[in-house]
C-alpha cells in the first residue's frame, strides 16, 4: 500500500489539487456568499415594516394615492425580524401525522443516504487514483462498482431529502420562515451546488467506460473531483444549519439576523462538525461497501467471485476502519465545544438526561470494535503462514475486552439497596475510577492500538523480510518497544490524571492520543522498511474466509447505522424543547423530549427501513448485470495474487 | 535422622514467628511517642472545629452536639482503661478513641484518614493541652483478672448484681435507659444512661473488655460510678463479679431490632384477622424492620441533637384494613402532666408523638413527594398519634399535607382510623390503624397490595425538649404489601423449560438429518 | 435465498437487540417536560413579573427612548445599586427612604432627583424632562410600574423587595398590556405614542417637553429648510433621519433615528399631517 | 478438550468480578465489601463471555474445537443419555433464570438519580438572578483574605454541614446513616473535583428541591441553604471544601475570560 502511495507521490500535482480543493471548500462557500450578496439581495431580502404594511393593503395610504413606502435604497434603514415566537396553532397538523416523527423520520433516512453517498466517492476516486497511478484494472473496476451500489443511494438521498423539505415547510412553517430569514442565501446556494453535484455524480458515473483512457480518464478524474468538492460543500452547507440549531451566530439575543450569512454558517459548532460527520461518512461508506461485498460472497457460488468479493470487503472494511479510529477524537473535539459553547448543554449531554446514551453508545461503539478485531483474526486465515501468530490473538483479546469493560463502565452505577450499602458509598472504590473520562481516554486509546496490532499481524501474515539491512533484523524489535512505550505512557497518563484538577486532567487526552497517533504512523512507516525486501512463506488465498467472518461485516455495518442514528437523535433532542437554542422556542404539541428506550426504537424502524431500501440497492446492480451477463468479459479473478501485495503489505 | 530435620525446621519457624511477633508489637510499641508539633498541624486542620483551638470543647460545632465534645484542657477522659484510681488516662485509650472514634457520636474514626504515626503524634499534642499529664507517667493498664465466660448461671448472677448494684435506676428496669433520674454530666450537659439492648451504641466500643473497664472505672465527669472493689471490697464489685455483670449486659443486646443494611422494604404480611392492639400475639407471627431516625436538619428550626436513634416497625393487612405497629425506644414516657416525668425533662415536657406519612397517590414512577411533608404538586397523608396529656388522653388523626405549612386534617372516622398505644420499661408500642380504601380518594392514601408504598417515619421524644419542627425522622423508605404468590412463579419457568427442551430436541434432530 | 433471509434475521436480531438492551438494559429516564412560558394569568411569579417589567421596560413604557446608551437620559441598569447613596444626596428633594420607593418616586416625580448633567437645559439639574409615567400617553398602571421596579431590582443585582401584584390586579392589567400598543387613530394618539410630548411642544400635545423644537412652529418654516425639499418632505425626512437637518440650539443625536421601523405609514403620515397643520383635532 | 479452556477463562473472568473485585476495593474502604453491582456485572459477563469466544473461535481449528463437541452432543446417537442430560440441565437453567424475573421479593425497586445533574442557566436566589454560566466565586480573587475567608467558611460547615457530610468530607457525619442518597463525599475525585464553583454554588444554594427531576428531589435531605444562609456564607463554604480536601474546581471557557 505504502508503496502506492509513493508511486502517488510522483503525481504530487494531482494530490496537491486535491489537497487545494478540499482545503478551499470553505473559502468556496464564502466567496459564493458574497457573490451571493450583491446579486441575491432582493430575492431574500427582508422587507422594512412600514411597507409591508403598506403592502397589507393599509387604507389610508393607499387612498389617498401616496406610494406610503419611502424607498427603500438605503440598506441601513430595513431590519430583520427576530425570532418569532411560535404558538402551538402555529404549526398545522396535516393528516394527524405526528409532525416530529415525520421529520425526524425522513431526515434520518436522508441522512442515511447522505451520508453513504458523500463517503462512497471520496475513496472511489482515491481507489481510481490508485488505479491510474499502478495500472491495475483491478481498483478501477472496484472503484467502478462501488460506485455503481451507490447510485441507486444518490436518488434516495435525494427523495428523501425532498421529501424532509416538504415535511418542514408543510409541518414547520414558523420555524422554516425564519431559518429562511437567516439562510436564505445559503439556501439558494444550496440549491445551486445540489445540481452542480448531480451533473458530477452522472458525468463521473455513466462516463466511466467512455472515459477509461488517457487524457479523457484525467478528465473523468476531474470530474470525480468536482463530485467530491461539491459533495463537500453540500455537507458543510447543511451542517451550518444543524449548528446553528445548536449554538445560533450571526443573529442577536432576539434572535434578529444581524445580515452576514458567514458569521450565520461559522458557527461554534460548525467545525466540530463538519469534520465528525466528514470522518464518520467515510466510515459509513466503508462499512456500507464491506456489507455489500459480503453480501455479494455470500450469495455467489464461484470460487473467483469468492475471492474477488473477499478482496473488496476487505478494503472496504480497512477503509470504514481508517475513518473509525479517528472518530472517537473527533467526537472529543465536537464535545468540548458544546461544553465551552454552553455548560448547561454540555452537562445535558453528559450527565444529564442523556447520561445512559453514552453508555449505550459505548457498548455499541465496543460492538464494532469487537467485530472489527474479530474479522482481523479470521482474515489471518487466508494465509497459511499466520499460524505463528496465533498465540498472540488469545493476550489480545483479553487486553481489548479489559479495556472494553472500563470503556462502557458507567459514571452512576445502577445498584440495590443492598449493594449501596455493601459498598458503603454512592461510588464505588474501584469502578468509581472507570467512570470518569481519565479511564474512558486509556481504554479508548488501548481499543485501538489492539485493533491496528491486530491489523499489522494480518498484514505480515504470509511473508517474511529478507535480507540482513538494520530494519529486517531490529524493525520488529523496535516496534513492539514502541507499542509498549505508547501503552505505558497511555497508561501512566491516566493513572496520573487522577491525582491533578478537572482542567490539567482535560488536557492529558492529548499526549494520550499523540502516544496513539505516533505509533500508529512510525509502525506503518518502519513495517515498509521492514519489507522492502520480502518473500512469501507459504500460500495467500482470497476467499478464504469462514462465512461468520462474513456475518461480522454485516454486525459492522448494521451497528454503525444503529449508531448513527443514535446519535442524530442525541445531537438533536439535546435542544430540547428549541427549534434554535435559546431563541427559537419549539412551542408544538410535539415539543417533547423522547425518553432513551423510545427513540431507540424509532431508530430501530428507521434502521429496518434503510435495511430494505439497502437490500433494494444492493439487488438493483445485481438485476442490471444479469442482463449484462452474457456479454461481459470477466476480468475479476484471475491472478489475483499480485493484488495482496498492494494491499496488505508487499 | 530425617525426623529431626524436620524438628528443627519447625522449631526455627516458630522461633521466626516469635520474632515477627515480637518486633511487630516493639514496633507499635517504638511508634508510641509521637511528635506534638506535626500533632498540633494536625489538629488545627481536623479536630478543632468540635474541640476548640486551646481544646478547651468550644470549637464552632461544638454547641450543636451531646454529648458534647471532649475538654482536652481538663484532662479528664470517659473512657479509660487505665487501672482503678488512675488520675489520668493511658496513651492507648487516647490512641483507640482517635482510631476508632465513638459509636453514637460526632467523633469518627480517623483510622482510614490519618495514619499510625499522625495519630500518635495527636495523642502527644493533645497531652499538651492539659497540666495532667506533665508529672504523670502513662499508667498501667486495668487488670482483668480471669475473665468469666458467659453461660445461664453467670447472666443470671450478672442480672442480680445488676438488681443489688441498682444499676436500675438509671439503666431501667430491663436495661433499656429509662431512667427514673434527671441526668447531667459534670459540664452540665444532659446524658442519657446507654440503652444496654443497643451495645452498637456504647460509646468505648462493644467488646466484653471495654465493658469491663466501663463498670470498673465507670465514665468519669458523668452520674456512672465505678463498680471496682477498693482493697477493703465494701458496696462495690469483685472482679467476677463485675464479669457476671458483663455477660448480663451483653445478654441484652437485641439484634432484631437492629437496623440491617440495605434493608429498606417492610414486609407487609397478610393475616387472617387485624390485630385488634399493639399487644395482639399476631404481631409475633409479623417480620419487622428497622430504620434510623435521624433529627430534622433540614428547615427551620433545625433540631441537632435526638435522643431516640431507631424505629422498628410491622405492618399488617387484611382485605379491608391496614394495620402499622411502630416501636420507639424511648427513655421516658412523656405525658404531659405527669409529676415526675417532668422533673426528668430537658426544655420542657410535650406529648411523646409518632407518624406515618404515605403518597396520597401511589407513584407510578421514581417521581414522588417531596419526603419533607410532600410538596404542591405531591400530597402526603399522614396517620398522627401523640401521648397527649394526662387530662385528655391522647390524641390521633389523619392529615394531609401540601408542604410543612399547608396541612390539613382529613376525615379520621370514614377512614376508620384508630390507635392504641402502649408504654413498657423504655419501649412505646404504638398501632395503628386504617381501612385500606377510603372515602376520601383525594387526601388519603389508597393501600394496594403488590405495590411499593413510600413510607417515612416521624417521632417526637416529649421530654428532649422535641415539638414542632424538631423532632426525628426517616427519608422515604418503602412499604410492599405481599401478595398471595400466583401461579406465574410456576407457569413462566415451566414455559421456558418447556420450549428449550423441545426446541433442543428439534435442534438434534435437525442436525441428526443433515449428518445423515 | 436462504443466505438472503439469513442475514435479514442476523441484522433483524442485532438491531432489536441494540433496542432492547436500551429498553430493559438501562435505567428509564423521564426528560423533564418543556418549561411553561410565562402565560400572565392570574397568580404570577416573581419571575414572570420581571419579565414582564422587562417587556415594559422595553415596549410600552418607552424608557429605552431616552434610556439608552445615546446618553438622552442616564442608563438605569445600575439604579438599583445607586439608589442608597442617592437617597443620601443633598441635592434629593423626595421623601422616599429605600430603593423602591427611590425608583417609584423616580418614575412618578421624576423631579424629586436629577441626576448631574440630566436635567432641562437651564434649570440647573433641577427640573426633570422625564414625564410622570404614570400619567399621559405612557400611563403605567401600579402593577406595572410595580413591574419596572422588580425589573430594574433584578438588573441591579439587588434584592427585589417589590411585592407580587395581587391575583386581580396582576390578570387585569397583564391581559390588555400585549392589545396595548395599537395602531393610533390619529395624530393626537400617534404624538403619545411615539412619545413625542417628551421632547417636544405641540398643539395637540397637552404637556410638551422643550428638548427638541417646538412642532407647532417648524409647520411654517419647514418648506424653506432644505434645497429641493418640499416641507412634507423636509418633515418626513426629519422623522425618518432625524440627524439629517439638526435645528439651531438644538444637540444631534437626541431623537431616536428608528421610528421609521416603529411607525406605520398611517402613523407617520398623520403626524406629518399635524406638524404641517392640517390637521386640528 | 480445547471447550474447556474458554470456560476456564470465562469462570476467572467471573470470580475476578464477583470476589476480586470486591476483595482490592475492601482493602481501599475496610470495612465494606464493593461488590460489583448486579446490573453492571450482567454486562461484563456477556461481553467477557462474548469476547472469550470470539477470540476462541477465529481460527477454523478453534471454531472446530468449539462447535465440534457441541454439535456431537446434539447430533452423535452413542451420546443419547448425555444429550438428554445437558438438554435438561439448559432447559432447567433457563427456568431458573425464568424463576429468579418472577419470584416474590421484598428487594426495594431500584432507583436511579443523576449524581451531576444538568445545571439551569440561571438561577434566583435572595431575590437574585445568577447567571452560571460566567458566575464565579468572588472571594477566590481576594488573596489577602485567603485564609481568613477559608476559616470562616469552616466555621459554616462545622455549623451547618458537618452533620451530614461529616468533619473527615467522605459524607459520614453523625447522621448519614439515615439518609438515602447518601451526603456527597467530598475527597472523592468524582464530586467537587469534577464541577465548577457555580454548579457547587446552584446545589448548595437551591438544595434537594432545587435539583431536576432526574436527581429525583425528592428524596434528597440537602436543605435549600439560601433559606439559611447568606450569599457570601455559601461561596466562604466552598472555598474551605475546596481547600480542605485539596480538590481545584473546575472552570470553564465562559469563567476564565
Amino acid at each position: 500500500m505504502l508503496l502506492t502511495l509513493k508511486r502517488a507521490f510522483r503525481y504530487r500535482g494531482a494530490a496537491a489539487i486535491v489537497a487545494i480543493l478540499v482545503a478551499i471548500s470553505p473559502l468556496f462557500v464564502y466567496a459564493a456568499l458574497n457573490f451571493g450578496s450583491s446579486s441575491l439581495y432582493g430575492m431574500v431580502s427582508a422587507t422594512p415594516a412600514y411597507a409591508e404594511e403598506a403592502a397589507q393593503a393599509e387604507a389610508p395610504a393607499q387612498e389617498e394615492g401616496q406610494d406610503g413606502a419611502v424607498e427603500a435604497e438605503d440598506p441601513n434603514m430595513w431590519k430583520p425580524l427576530p425570532a418569532p415566537k411560535l404558538e402551538t396553532k402555529d404549526y398545522p397538523i396535516v393528516a394527524g401525522i405526528n409532525s416530529r416523527l415525520a421529520v425526524w423520520f425522513a431526515a434520518q433516512l436522508h441522512l442515511f443516504f447522505a451520508a453513504f453517498v458523500l463517503g462512497v466517492p471520496i475513496f472511489v476516486w482515491v481507489i481510481e487514483f490508485i488505479g491510474v497511478v499502478t495500472k491495475d484494472p483491478r481498483y478501477d473496476n472496484m472503484a467502478h462498482e462501488f460506485m455503481k451500489v451507490s447510485m441507486t443511494g444518490f436518488s434516495l438521498a435525494a427523495s428523501f431529502g425532498g421529501l424532509l423539505s416538504i415535511l418542514l415547510v408543510v409541518l414547520y412553517p414558523g420555524f422554516m420562515q425564519y431559518m429562511v430569514g437567516v439562510f436564505g442565501k445559503v439556501m439558494v446556494i444550496y440549491a445551486l451546488m445540489f445540481f452542480a453535484e448531480s451533473f458530477f455524480v452522472y458525468t463521473y458515473y455513466y462516463g466511466w467506460d467512455k472515459m477509461a483512457e488517457g487524457g479523457l480518464k484525467k478528465l473523468h478524474l476531474f470530474l470525480g473531483l468536482g463530485l467530491n468538492s461539491s459533495g463537500m460543500v453540500l455537507m458543510v452547507l447543511s451542517n451550518s444549519w444543524a449548528s446553528f440549531m445548536m449554538a445560533p451566530s450571526g443573529i442577536d439575543d432576539a434572535g434578529v439576523f444581524l445580515g452576514d450569512s458567514w458569521a450565520a454558517i461559522a458557527g461554534h459548532l460548525w467545525n466540530p462538525l463538519n469534520l465528525h460527520r466528514f470522518i464518520a461518512n467515510i466510515a459509513y461508506g466503508g462499512s456500507l461497501t464491506a456489507a455489500y461485498a459480503a453480501f455479494k460472497f455470500l450469495t455467489t457460488d464461484s470460487k473467483e467471485d469468492r475471492a474477488h468479493y473477499d478482496w473488496m470487503g476487505y478494503t472496504s472494511f480497512v477503509i470504514a476502519m481508517v475513518g473509525l479510529l479517528p472518530l472517537p477524537f473527533a467526537g472529543y473535539w465536537l464535545t468540548k465545544e458544546v461544553y465551552d459553547y454552553s455548560q448547561q448543554m454540555g452537562i445535558t449531554l453528559m450527565g444529564g438526561v442523556f447520561a445512559w446514551l453514552f453508555i449505550l453508545q459505548a457498548v455499541l461503539i465496543g460492538a464494532i470494535f469487537l467485530s472489527a478485531n474479530y474479522y482481523l483474526w479470521c482474515s489471518l486465515g487466508r494465509a497459511e503462514a499466520s499460524k505463528r501468530f496465533y498465540y498472540m490473538i488469545q493476550p489480545l483479546g483479553v487486553v481489548i475486552v479489559i479495556a472494553f469493560l472500563m470503556w462502557f463502565t458507567p459514571h452512576t452505577l445502577i445498584m440495590t439497596s443492598k449493594e449501596l450499602t455493601q459498598i458503603g458509598d454512592a461510588h464505588h472504590p474501584l469502578l468509581g475510577y472507570f467512570g470518569v473520562m481519565a479511564a474512558k481516554n486509556t481504554a479508548v486509546n488501548t481499543l485501538i492500538l489492539s485493533t491496528f496490532l491486530s491489523f499489522q499481524l494480518f498484514r505480515r501474515a504470509n511473508i517474511r523480510p529478507t535480507g540482513d539491512g538494520f530494519w529486517a533484523q531490529y524493525g520488529t524489535t523496535i516496534q513492539v518497544a514502541l507499542y509498549i512505550a505508547a501503552e505505558t505512557n497511555i497508561i501512566s497518563l491516566g493513572i496520573w490524571s487522577y491525582f491533578i484538577p478537572a482542567n490539567v486532567r482535560i488536557g492529558l487526552s492529548v499526549p494520550q492520543v499523540s502516544s496513539t497517533a505516533v505509533v500508529l504512523i512510525l509502525s506503518t512507516i518502519i513495517d515498509t522498511l521492514i519489507f522492502k525486501k520480502s518473500a512469501d512463506i507459504g500460500e495467500f488465498k482470497w476467499g478464504h474466509m469462514p462465512i461468520r467472518s462474513q456475518y461480522t461485516l454485516f454486525m459492522l455495518a448494521v451497528s454503525f447505522t444503529w449508531l448513527m442514528g443514535l446519535m442524530g437523535y442525541c445531537r438533536s433532542a439535546i435542544r430540547q424543547h428549541w427549534h434554535v437554542y435559546t431563541v427559537l422556542r419549539d412551542n408544538s404539541v410535539n415539543a417533547f423530549t423522547p425518553t432513551l428506550p423510545f427513540a431507540a426504537w424509532m431508530v430501530t424502524a428507521i434502521v429496518l427501513v434503510f435495511m430494505a431500501l439497502v437490500f433494494f440497492m444492493f439487488w438493483m446492480p445485481i438485476l442490471a448485470a444479469k442482463k449484462k451477463e452474457a456479454k461481459k468479459s470477466k476480468v475479476a479473478g484471475g491472478d489475483l495474487h499480485g493484488v495482496i501485495g498492494a494491499t496488505a503489505g508487499e | 535422622m530425617t525426623l529431626t530435620i524436620r524438628r528443627s525446621k519447625f522449631t526455627s519457624r516458630i522461633i521466626f514467628l516469635a520474632a515477627l511477633f515480637y518486633v511487630s508489637v516493639s514496633g507499635a510499641a517504638m511508634a508510641a511517642p509521637g511528635n506534638a508539633e506535626n500533632g498540633s498541624k494536625i489538629y488545627l486542620k481536623k479536630c478543632w472545629w468540635c474541640h476548640g483551638k486551646e481544646g478547651e470543647a468550644d470549637g464552632p460545632a461544638a454547641k450543636f452536639l451531646i454529648p458534647p465534645p471532649r475538654d482536652f484542657s481538663m484532662g479528664v477522659y470517659k473512657y479509660t482503661t487505665a487501672k482503678p484510681g488512675s488520675e489520668v488516662t493511658r496513651d492507648e485509650d487516647l490512641f483507640n478513641m482517635i482510631s476508632n472514634g465513638m459509636p453514637g457520636t460526632a467523633m469518627p474514626s480517623w483510622r482510614q484518614v490519618l495514619n499510625e504515626q499522625e495519630r500518635w503524634d495527636l495523642v502527644a499534642f493533645i497531652k499538651t493541652l492539659t497540666d495532667m499529664f506533665e508529672d504523670m507517667k502513662d499508667p498501667p493498664e486495668i487488670s482483668y483478672g480471669s475473665k468469666v465466660a458467659s453461660s445461664p448461671e453467670s447472666i443470671e448472677k450478672g442480672k442480680k448484681l445488676f438488681k443489688e448494684t441498682k444499676c436500675f435506676e438509671c439503666h431501667g428496669e430491663l436495661g433499656k435507659g429509662n431512667t427514673m433520674k434527671k441526668l447531667k454530666e459534670d459540664s452540665g450537659h444532659r446524658v442519657w444512661p446507654r440503652n444496654f439492648h443497643k451495645p452498637w451504641t456504647f460509646r468505648g466500643g462493644y467488646t466484653p473488655e471495654a465493658i469491663f473497664a466501663r463498670i470498673s472505672n465507670g465514665i468519669p465527669n458523668t452520674p456512672m460510678p465505678a463498680h471496682a472493689a477498693d482493697k477493703t471490697g465494701n458496696g462495690k464489685l469483685s472482679v467476677e463479679d463485675r464479669w457476671h455483670v458483663v455477660n448480663f449486659v451483653m445478654s441484652l443486646a437485641d439484634d432484631e431490632r437492629r437496623v440491617k443494611d440495605g434493608e429498606n422494604v417492610i414486609k407487609g404480611q397478610q393475616v387472617p384477622q387485624i390485630p385488634k392492639d399493639e399487644k395482639d400475639p399476631v404481631w409475633d407471627s409479623v417480620d419487622g424492620t428497622a430504620f434510623y431516625l435521624v433529627p430534622q436538619i433540614i428547615q427551620k428550626d433545625r433540631f441537632f441533637i435526638p435522643s431516640n436513634d431507631m424505629v422498628y416497625v410491622k405492618v399488617a393487612f387484611t382485605a379491608d384494613e391496614i394495620a402499622f405497629l411502630v416501636e420507639v425506644d424511648d427513655r421516658t414516657k412523656s405525658v404531659p402532666g405527669d409529676k415526675i416525668v417532668e422533673s426528668l425533662s430537658w426544655d420542657g415536657l410535650s406529648p411523646d408523638g409518632i407518624a406515618v406519612q404515605t403518597p396520597v397517590i401511589i407513584p407510578e414512577s421514581s417521581e414522588k413527594p417531596y419526603f419533607g411533608h410532600g410538596d404542591k404538586a405531591h400530597a402526603v397523608s399522614m396517620l398522627y398519634w401523640n401521648s397527649g396529656s394526662v387530662d385528655k388522653g391522647s390524641v390521633s388523626a389523619i392529615l394531609t399535607a401540601t408542604g410543612t405549612k399547608t396541612r390539613e386534617p382529613s376525615d379520621a372516622k370514614s377512614a376508620g382510623f384508630t390507635t392504641s398505644a402502649s408504654y413498657d420499661n423504655g419501649t412505646w408500642k404504638v398501632m395503628m390503624k386504617r381501612k385500606m380504601i377510603t372515602p376520601n380518594k383525594d387526601k388519603d392514601t389508597q393501600f394496594v397490595v403488590g405495590k411499593y408504598i413510600p413510607v417515612a417515619f416521624a417521632n417526637w421524644d416529649g421530654s428532649n425538649g422535641e415539638r414542632g419542627s424538631k423532632h426525628t425522622m426517616t427519608t422515604w423508605y418503602w412499604l410492599l404489601l405481599k401478595p398471595e404468590t400466583g401461579s406465574e412463579v410456576v407457569a413462566y419457568p415451566a414455559a421456558v423449560f418447556l420450549i428449550l427442551v423441545v426446541g433442543q430436541f428439534a435442534f438434534a434432530a435437525m442436525g441428526r438429518r443433515k449428518e445423515n | 435465498m436462504g443466505q438472503l433471509l439469513k442475514i435479514v434475521v442476523f441484522s433483524l436480531c442485532v438491531v432489536c437487540g441494540f433496542a432492547g438492551y436500551t429498553t430493559f438494559g438501562l435505567p428509564l429516564i423521564i426528560p423533564e417536560a418543556p418549561p411553561v412560558e410565562e402565560k400572565l394569568t392570574g397568580e404570577i411569579t416573581m419571575d414572570q413579573y420581571i419579565a414582564l417589567g422587562k417587556k415594559i421596560f422595553e415596549g410600552k413604557g418607552t424608557c429605552t427612548l431616552c434610556h439608552n446608551s445615546l446618553g438622552r437620559a442616564p442608563l438605569l441598569e445600575q439604579v438599583a445599586q445607586v439608589a442608597p447613596e442617592r437617597l443620601k444626596d443633598p441635592r434629593y428633594k423626595g421623601k422616599a427612604t429605600t430603593t423602591e420607593e427611590y425608583i417609584h418616586e423616580s418614575m412618578v416625580e421624576p423631579s424629586a432627583y436629577v441626576v448631574a448633567g440630566f436635567g432641562k437645559k437651564g434649570t440647573n439639574d433641577t427640573v426633570s424632562p422625564m414625564p410622570n409615567i404614570s400619567k399621559g400617553a405612557i400611563g403605567l398602571s401600579d402593577v406595572e410600574i410595580g413591574a419596572v421596579i422588580a425589573f430594574l431590582q433584578d438588573v441591579g443585582g439587588t434584592e427585589v423587595t417589590v411585592a407580587l401584584p395581587s391575583g386581580d390586579a396582576g390578570a387585569g392589567s397583564t391581559e390588555e398590556e400585549p392589545a396595548e400598543i395599537k395602531v393610533a387613530e390619529n395624530a393626537k394618539e400617534a404624538f403619545s405614542k411615539f412619545g413625542c410630548d417628551t421632547c417636544h411642544m405641540h398643539p395637540l400635545i397637552e404637556e410638551g417637553g422643550d428638548m427638541g423644537p417646538d412642532l407647532g412652529k417648524v409647520g411654517a418654516t419647514a418648506g424653506t429648510r432644505k434645497e429641493g425639499y418640499s416641507a412634507e418632505r423636509f418633515i418626513r425626512e426629519s422623522i425618518v433621519n432625524p440627524n439629517a437637518v439638526i435645528a439651531e440650539g438644538f444637540d444631534a443625536d437626541t431623537m431616536p433615528d428608528d421610528f421609521a421601523t416603529q411607525m406605520t405609514v398611517s402613523e407617520l403620515d398623520m403626524i406629518i399631517n399635524a406638524i404641517l397643520g392640517n390637521e386640528s383635532s | 478438550m480445547k471447550i474447556l479452556k474458554p470456560i476456564l477463562i470465562i469462570a476467572v473472568g467471573y470470580l475476578l468480578l464477583k470476589v476480586g473485585i470486591p476483595f482490592v476495593g475492601s482493602k481501599l474502604h475496610p470495612g465494606t465489601w464493593p461488590v460489583v453491582p448486579t446490573s453492571v456485572l450482567k454486562m461484563y459477563m456477556f461481553f467477557v463471555v462474548a469476547g472469550t469466544l470470539l477470540f476462541s473461535t477465529f481460527s477454523e481449528d478453534g471454531y472446530a474445537g468449539i462447535v465440534g463437541p457441541v454439535a456431537d452432543i446434539y447430533t452423535n446417537p452413542k451420546k443419547g443419555l448425555l444429550r438428554f442430560v445437558s438438554i435438561m440441565i439448559v432447559g432447567s437453567l433457563g427456568a431458573y433464570v425464568a424463576y429468579q424475573y418472577v419470584k416474590p421479593t421484598f428487594d426495594a425497586p431500584v432507583e436511579l438519580r443523576s449524581i451531576h445533574p444538568a445545571p439551569p442557566s440561571t438561577v434566583k436566589m435572595w431575590g437574585k438572578s445568577y447567571s452560571l454560566q460566567t458566575l464565579k466565586n468572588p472571594l477566590r480573587a481576594d488573596k489577602a483574605n485567603f485564609a481568613k475567608n477559608v476559616e470562616e467558611g469552616g466555621i459554616v460547615f462545622f455549623q451547618n454541614c458537618f452533620f451530614c457530610h461529616g468533619d473527615r468530607m467522605l459524607g459520614k457525619g453523625p447522621f448519614y446513616q439515615g439518609f438515602n442518597p447518601m451526603p456527597a463525599n467530598f475527597v472523592d475525585v468524582g464530586t467537587i473535583a469534577q464541577l465548577t464553583e457555580s454548579f457547587v454554588f446552584w446545589r448548595i444554594g437551591t438544595g434537594g428541591p432545587g435539583l431536576p427531576s432526574e436527581a429525583t428531589p425528592w428524596l434528597s435531605a440537602m436543605p435549600i441553604w439560601h433559606h439559611l444562609l447568606s450569599e457570601e456564607q455559601i461561596w466562604k463554604v466552598i472555598l474551605f471544601l475546596y481547600d480542605y480536601t485539596g480538590h481545584s474546581p473546575r472552570v470553564t471557557a465562559a469563567q476564565a475570560h
